[in-house]
């Protein structure tokens, strides 16, 4: 039966052909060599309503997370488009065999697209029918690939490229994604939290992998105290320049001394600043340590939240057992929902360390707050008096 | 073995293997070129290149991308967190050469140091079930007018730009130098839909506390959006079917944030600040939204000191001179209550 | 009949004399020479407790506001000891005369002794016994004083000492506040608020009157644009001096033309750095402009709150008018001892502004929302797209 | 005429009359003393003297005063913002002559530029009915161990220091570089007398909402406080003679903050920051306060650049440094939840 073609889907084409238009790589002309449902979304734009909606089950044995289903609510238009997302080795790189099973099996399960790379660093493969998806992912994991990344799980890990490619890395991010999977993949798998978590993982503070921004959990390498330097490069450096490096630290941190320079490691804030302007005269200091951020996030309850120093970690063991535990305990006291930086924001970072068990320091505090109102209990009016004496003296 | 493929360096290019954590020092060769020599004096080259705007590609394209890569580059290719796609190759003339051919197959080489790297979104209506605005369709027409910055025009700093569809971010909203969010600005309705769901849940979602349980007659329950608090967030439409917007293409529409980034260099880590609270829906051009964004990047390049991102220069020229500068009107929607710094660690289990 | 001396009283001695010491100008040596109850004081230190409580009341023709009383819980100890606030000239200037009157009255009808100057620039006649304070306010006002600054009403207005003796003022804040008493002296005097309204004025942004820091209204001179440049003499001024000046304009505003340097006014915030540093060769732009702040205190109900840039206006009676207005609204609008700044926290700047008549704008944010948690109503769904297409284009 | 007397014209000093308005600069000639220079090339010197802790004189020492200021100052004299005095000479030798009588009378001259300014401290137990700690006395320790810095010793800035007895920060807390500021900790009992009072009222003074009202059996209603959201504050107390604090004598004390300023220069104005929660209340000597004092003032004078305020030299260093080179303890009362930027105007009457 030949149906008439709808008003929308005549303005949407129009639409289509405009956005199709510029130089640039183009989703729609990619879209239109697939079998995606380009019309469906022309009519979403011409109506200027979202076509789709979520819904619809399927139960894939061994297959607990990473399937989405996409009804369609015009489906005089276009079919449902359900998605399954498949993890990538760590450090992101595929082999062009890979590529090129993934675009086999987009072919022959889905619409022939591929939506690489998310921007949680997964590949989806789109318009997989709903009596296809249990085929597919048996075939996807017999093909050496997983999938994941949905639920009240741990999504993808994701971390910066760092030592593959960078000098400046303080932790080899790939090798640190491996072991996590190694030992977390059940709570990867098996959606058991309140909420989503995400680990996202930067070698240094520079924090291409955003971990300090996205991330539940975000993991930076960084180092103690002052950065390295290489004194002989330094005495060879345009005065200038040098100059300019030493006026460039936040935290006046950096002096000369003579054709050399010196380095508080008290005011060092390892912001890489120096490390990048050196050309390698300055790099990252030899005892590493591993920064800790909890509760970054861009919507749940509150919107948008930077992750917050949680703790700093002398080794990279230290580090992943950590995450073990801020889910545990993150998985008792939060509400069902509520994503690690609302947890934080509603019971506030103190109560927040004391239930994970870990004394605030002064790292955790961005700044200080400007009122009194807050409370001391009586093992505190005992203890505070005595401590400060031992620090500063005065009976 | 469950789980990603591993290990990591099973599918990396072979000859990057004895770099790998060895590296010493590294060079921009040309937007989207980089040298890296590691510390026996090996060198290898990364060549960025430019994705589609929501990432999205045909088999037929990405077909030719593998094959690319593996005549060039080791047969492997990695995707950036800013949805790049880079490829590692051991030769100066391999990097050039691949250059050329992703260049003809219609993808541009370029980013780093003061260019545009990266431009990300999200699904929006092309796959996503919640988009308030069509992120992909936006930025791809931002991408059609900018994309001379990634590698041919400077710039005084990074730029990176990204669009998402709701308040989700999942785009990467208000982390971004300049960012597109969806939003929905309209009081959702409540139909006899809503008993199929988790009403005491759905009461939660909201982040202003705008829903509240009610009796009908009948004795069944059902819930009311006071519309005096709802801040038509969509959270509870999300949560639930049955709470529905009626008129999403009268009254969604997305803002502009800028002045997100992560390096914590110069202002520090920062989220993206609302400088646009409300546009409307334009497609195929949105062209307000692009004269927006295009203002606002050429007002920085004029202005800016040498390596401020957006972020640095606001921050050193203040919002008032930002707005006198960029001719942009001013909203009472862009303000928040700044010296909340400091009253929010009450005490125990308090709700505000 | 002779009472036993109570412990307290003898421990407290002990302190008082402890107290005494050292060679700063000290409260308790003032205190001794007067009839002050120093054992009174001398206990409640011993007991580590206040042995004052507020209480009673005396009607006072013509003072419904200025008086405090002040009740002791140790009778047995010492006396009451209510206090009169007495408003001082603008400026703050006493001739010695005036200061001889207030001795004489203290010596009359107090204990002896004067507070000279409250932080809230009052001078106090402390230890006032309750049947003298009519008698005590009659002379009062006979001899040219007046008393007030308690209750919910304006209270004292002070000021930085300005033009009288300062090179930056671009207000004449002693004569601004003669004007606001001949003004609004009825709001001063008669308690109408929903809580205490203190109004402070500085004459330049250094705010040495504490204006945006600690005044439910505060008013601060300024001026537009640039500063005023005095080009013969910053040719004059020796070259590194003259960079630093540069340097230390935290907008980059400043920059150097041959000899002579020029200064971008939409990027100058009248912050003083450069006026202070460059010893009369710029100093403050002559077309002035008066900022408004609102809501500084430091408890209520939120605790210490800084003013907010509010609204800036061109002359001094439209900064005047102002309070008027705002006190209007503030009183229509605030719950009771609910101060301005509450209020402003409680339903947010652009309700604030909304409620207030006053078009938001940039100079009211110090910074910009991080989140899309906001509505938008139809009126303005409709006018910002208009009035964004008109400033940047873009059909 | 009601109000204050007026017009100021009438108070000030006769040969200040004709300057006002027309100042072109001036000069700090010692700590204490400035020449001020008006554009027609006249002079005259402030001198500023220190006052007592609290301000409180008895009037023997005020008449002295009074007659010091007949004597060399045009019968006339001020009190400041910082509750110091000044005295406006026409001559320098007046000025010299002026500080040797009120150094003489026990008031020493200083100020300006990189020294101590002013201290101010409100009533406490000396005066007020609601204090947690006696302000005075404190700051009385304080200016004894610290008047050194007021006119001898040179520090990289302008210092500041208050006190206040409880919360309301009558003597300045939360604006000066150090700030004392009482504090209780002790959650409050209600007692019958309660019913006294505005029930509703009473409740809503509490900052956390802690107080909820409670019908007795009898039908009669009460004040109920909520110990685990209680933070002590005082506010409930101060407002209804019926909650007490029962033992203030182990419980109340005083919290350090610093880096309150108010000049826009550098970080701008800020608010201090608590950088000791809590320390019990030790009459006379207070000993760890002065002592926890002192070592922040070291540590400054030792570390910061010329110029830098607390505050200022905070900002650049950042905290965790802060409290290395001070070697103070941190404790988590110190943390606010910094991310609440951008969350508090959700709506019309939404009480957070
Ligand atoms: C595919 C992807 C966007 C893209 O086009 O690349 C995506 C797509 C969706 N996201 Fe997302 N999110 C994606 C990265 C993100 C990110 C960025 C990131 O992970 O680095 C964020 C912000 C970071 C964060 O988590 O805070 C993000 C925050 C969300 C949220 C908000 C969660 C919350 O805090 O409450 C939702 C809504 C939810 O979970 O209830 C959401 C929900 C969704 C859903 C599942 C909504 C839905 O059911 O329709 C979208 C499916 C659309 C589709 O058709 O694929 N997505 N989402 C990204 C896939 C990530 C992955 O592979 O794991
Ligand atoms: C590839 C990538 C990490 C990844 O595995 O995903 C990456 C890799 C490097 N980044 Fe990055 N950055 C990458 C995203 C980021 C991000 C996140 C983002 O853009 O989404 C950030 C922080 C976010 C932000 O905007 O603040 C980021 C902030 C930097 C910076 C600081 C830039 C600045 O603001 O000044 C540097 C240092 C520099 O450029 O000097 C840097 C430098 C580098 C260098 C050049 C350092 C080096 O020693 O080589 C790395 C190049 C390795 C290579 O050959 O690929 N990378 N870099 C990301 C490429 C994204 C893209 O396609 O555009
Ligand atoms: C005398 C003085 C302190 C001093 O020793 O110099 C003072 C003393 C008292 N203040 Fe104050 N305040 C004094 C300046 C301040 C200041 C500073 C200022 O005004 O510049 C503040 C902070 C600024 C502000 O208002 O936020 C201040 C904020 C308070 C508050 C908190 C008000 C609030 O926001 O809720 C209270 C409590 C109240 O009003 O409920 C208070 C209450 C009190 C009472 C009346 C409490 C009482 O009933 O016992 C104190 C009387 C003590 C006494 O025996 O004199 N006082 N009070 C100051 C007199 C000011 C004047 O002459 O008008
Ligand atoms: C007298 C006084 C105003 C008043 O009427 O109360 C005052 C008056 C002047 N101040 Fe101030 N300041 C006075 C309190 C303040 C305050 C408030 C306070 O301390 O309570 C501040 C702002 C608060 C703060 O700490 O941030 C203040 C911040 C300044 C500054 C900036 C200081 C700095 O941080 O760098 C200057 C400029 C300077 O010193 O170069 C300044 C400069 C001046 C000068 C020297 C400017 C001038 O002469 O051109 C004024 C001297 C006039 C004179 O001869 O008395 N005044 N000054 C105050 C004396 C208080 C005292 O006894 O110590
Ligand atoms: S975060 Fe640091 S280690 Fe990782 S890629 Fe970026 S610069 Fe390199
Ligand atoms: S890393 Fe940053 S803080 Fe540390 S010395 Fe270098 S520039 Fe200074
Ligand atoms: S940001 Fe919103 S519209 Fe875009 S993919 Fe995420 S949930 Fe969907
Ligand atoms: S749209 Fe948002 S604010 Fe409105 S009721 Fe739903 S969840 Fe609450
Ligand atoms: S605020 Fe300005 S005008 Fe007033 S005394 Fe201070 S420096 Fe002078
Ligand atoms: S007043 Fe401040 S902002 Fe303006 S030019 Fe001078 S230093 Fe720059
Ligand atoms: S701060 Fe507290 S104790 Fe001090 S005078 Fe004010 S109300 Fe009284
Ligand atoms: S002491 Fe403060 S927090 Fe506790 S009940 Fe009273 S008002 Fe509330």
């Amino acid at each position: 039966m030949m149906s008439e073609v709808p008003e929308e889907v005549i303005q949407g084409r129009k639409i289509l052909n405009e956005l199709k238009k510029g130089d640039w790589p183009n989703f729609v002309r990619e879209a239109e060599k697939t079998r995606y449902p380009v019309d469906l979304y022309g009519a979403s734009l011409a109506l200027k309503r979202d076509l789709f909606t979520t819904g619809g089950y399927v139960s894939v044995p061994g297959a607990p997370t990473g399937i989405l289903m996409r009804v369609t609510s015009r489906p005089d238009i276009g079919e449902n488009a359900n998605i399954v997302r498949v993890l990538i080795p760590s450090g992101n790189f595929l082999t062009s065999d890979m590529l090129d099973t993934l675009c086999e099996l987009a072919d022959k399960y889905g619409v022939g697209m591929i939506h690489g790379i998310s921007t949680g660093e997964d590949v989806e493969i789109p318009g997989i029918p709903k009596e296809k998806i249990r085929d597919f992912i048996t075939e996807l994991r017999q093909r050496g690939f997983e999938c994941g990344s949905t639920g009240d799980a741990f999504r993808a890990v994701t971390t910066c490229v760092g030592s593959l490619l960078c000098e400046y890395s303080n932790l080899n991010t790939a090798e640190f994604r491996d072991s996590f999977y190694d030992k977390y993949n059940d709570f990867a798998k098996f959606p058991t939290f309140p909420h989503k978590v995400k680990v996202k993982v930067s070698g240094c503070p520079i924090d291409c992998g955003r971990a300090t921004q996205k991330a539940d959990i975000g993991i930076v390498g960084s180092w103690k105290g002052a950065p390295e330097v290489n004194q002989s490069l330094i005495s060879k450096m345009d005065s200038e320049k040098l100059d300019n490096i030493i006026r460039s630290c936040p935290t006046g941190a950096i002096s000369r001394h003579g054709s050399g320079i010196s380095i508080k490691g008290e005011d060092c804030t390892q912001c890489m600043i120096c490390v990048r302007n050196s050309g390698g005269a300055i790099s990252q200091g030899r005892e590493k340590q591993y920064l800790i951020y909890a509760g970054g996030k861009l919507r749940g309850k509150k919107g948008p939240l930077s992750g917050k120093l949680f703790t700093k970690v002398n080794s990279i063991e230290e580090a992943m057992n950590l995450i073990g535990t801020m889910v545990d305990i993150y998985g008792e006291q939060a509400a069902r929902k509520e994503r690690m930086g609302d947890l934080m924001f509603r019971i506030g970072m103190k109560n927040f360390l004391d239930l994970m068990k870990t004394k605030p320091q002064a790292h955790n505090a961005k700044d200080l707050r400007t009122n009194i109102f807050y409370s001391v209990n009586g093992e505190e009016r005992e203890r505070m008096p005595e401590e400060i004496k031992k620090a500063v003296g005065g009976e | 073995m469950e789980g990603p493929a591993r290990p990591y360096t099973n599918f990396i290019p072979p000859y990057l293997k004895e770099s790998v954590g060895k590296w010493k020092t590294h060079k921009v060769l040309e937007p989207g070129i980089i040298e890296h020599l590691d510390t026996s004096g090996n060198k290898i080259y990364t060549v960025r290149v430019a994705s589609t705007p929501n990432g999205r590609y045909s088999t037929e394209t990405m077909r030719k991308i593998s094959a690319i890569a593996r005549k060039y580059a080791g047969a492997s290719m990695r995707f950036t967190g800013g949805i790049n796609m880079e490829f590692v190759t051991k030769d100066l003339n391999d990097a050039i050469s691949l250059k050329t051919e992703m260049e003809d197959l219609g993808f541009p080489i370029g980013g780093w140091d003061g260019h545009l790297w990266n431009m990300t979104s999200c699904a929006g209506y092309f796959h996503c079930a919640l988009a308030a605005t069509d992120a992909p369709s936006i930025l791809q027409n931002l991408a059609n007018n900018l994309g001379k910055y990634f590698n041919k025009e400077e710039l005084p700093a990074k730029l990176t730009i990204s669009s998402s569809g709701c308040p989700s971010s999942c785009g990467n909203s208000f982390l971004t130098d300049i960012s597109i969010s969806g939003i929905h600005t309209e009081i959702p309705i409540v139909t006899p839909e809503v008993s199929k769901c988790d009403l005491q849940g759905t009461a939660y979602t909201c982040p202003v506390g705008a829903i509240q349980l009610k009796q009908l007659p009948d004795g069944s329950r059902t819930l009311e959006i006071r519309a005096n608090l709802c801040i038509g967030c969509g959270l509870c439409v999300g949560a639930c079917g049955g709470i529905i917007f009626e008129t999403p293409e009268k009254t969604d529409g997305h803002a502009i944030s800028i002045g997100g980034k992560a390096v914590p260099s110069r202002v520090g880590t920062t989220l993206g600040r609302v400088v646009v609270p409300y546009l409307p829906n334009e497609p195929p051009y949105y062209k307000k939204t692009v004269a927006v964004v295009t203002r606002i990047i050429e007002t920085w390049k004029k202005d800016a000191r040498k390596g401020e991102r957006i972020a640095d220069w606001v921050d050193r020229i203040g919002w008032e001179s930002f707005y006198e500068k960029t001719g942009l009107p001013f909203y009472g929607q862009s303000m928040e209550y700044l010296d909340v710094r400091g009253m929010m660690t009450l005490r125990d289990g308090g709700t505000r």
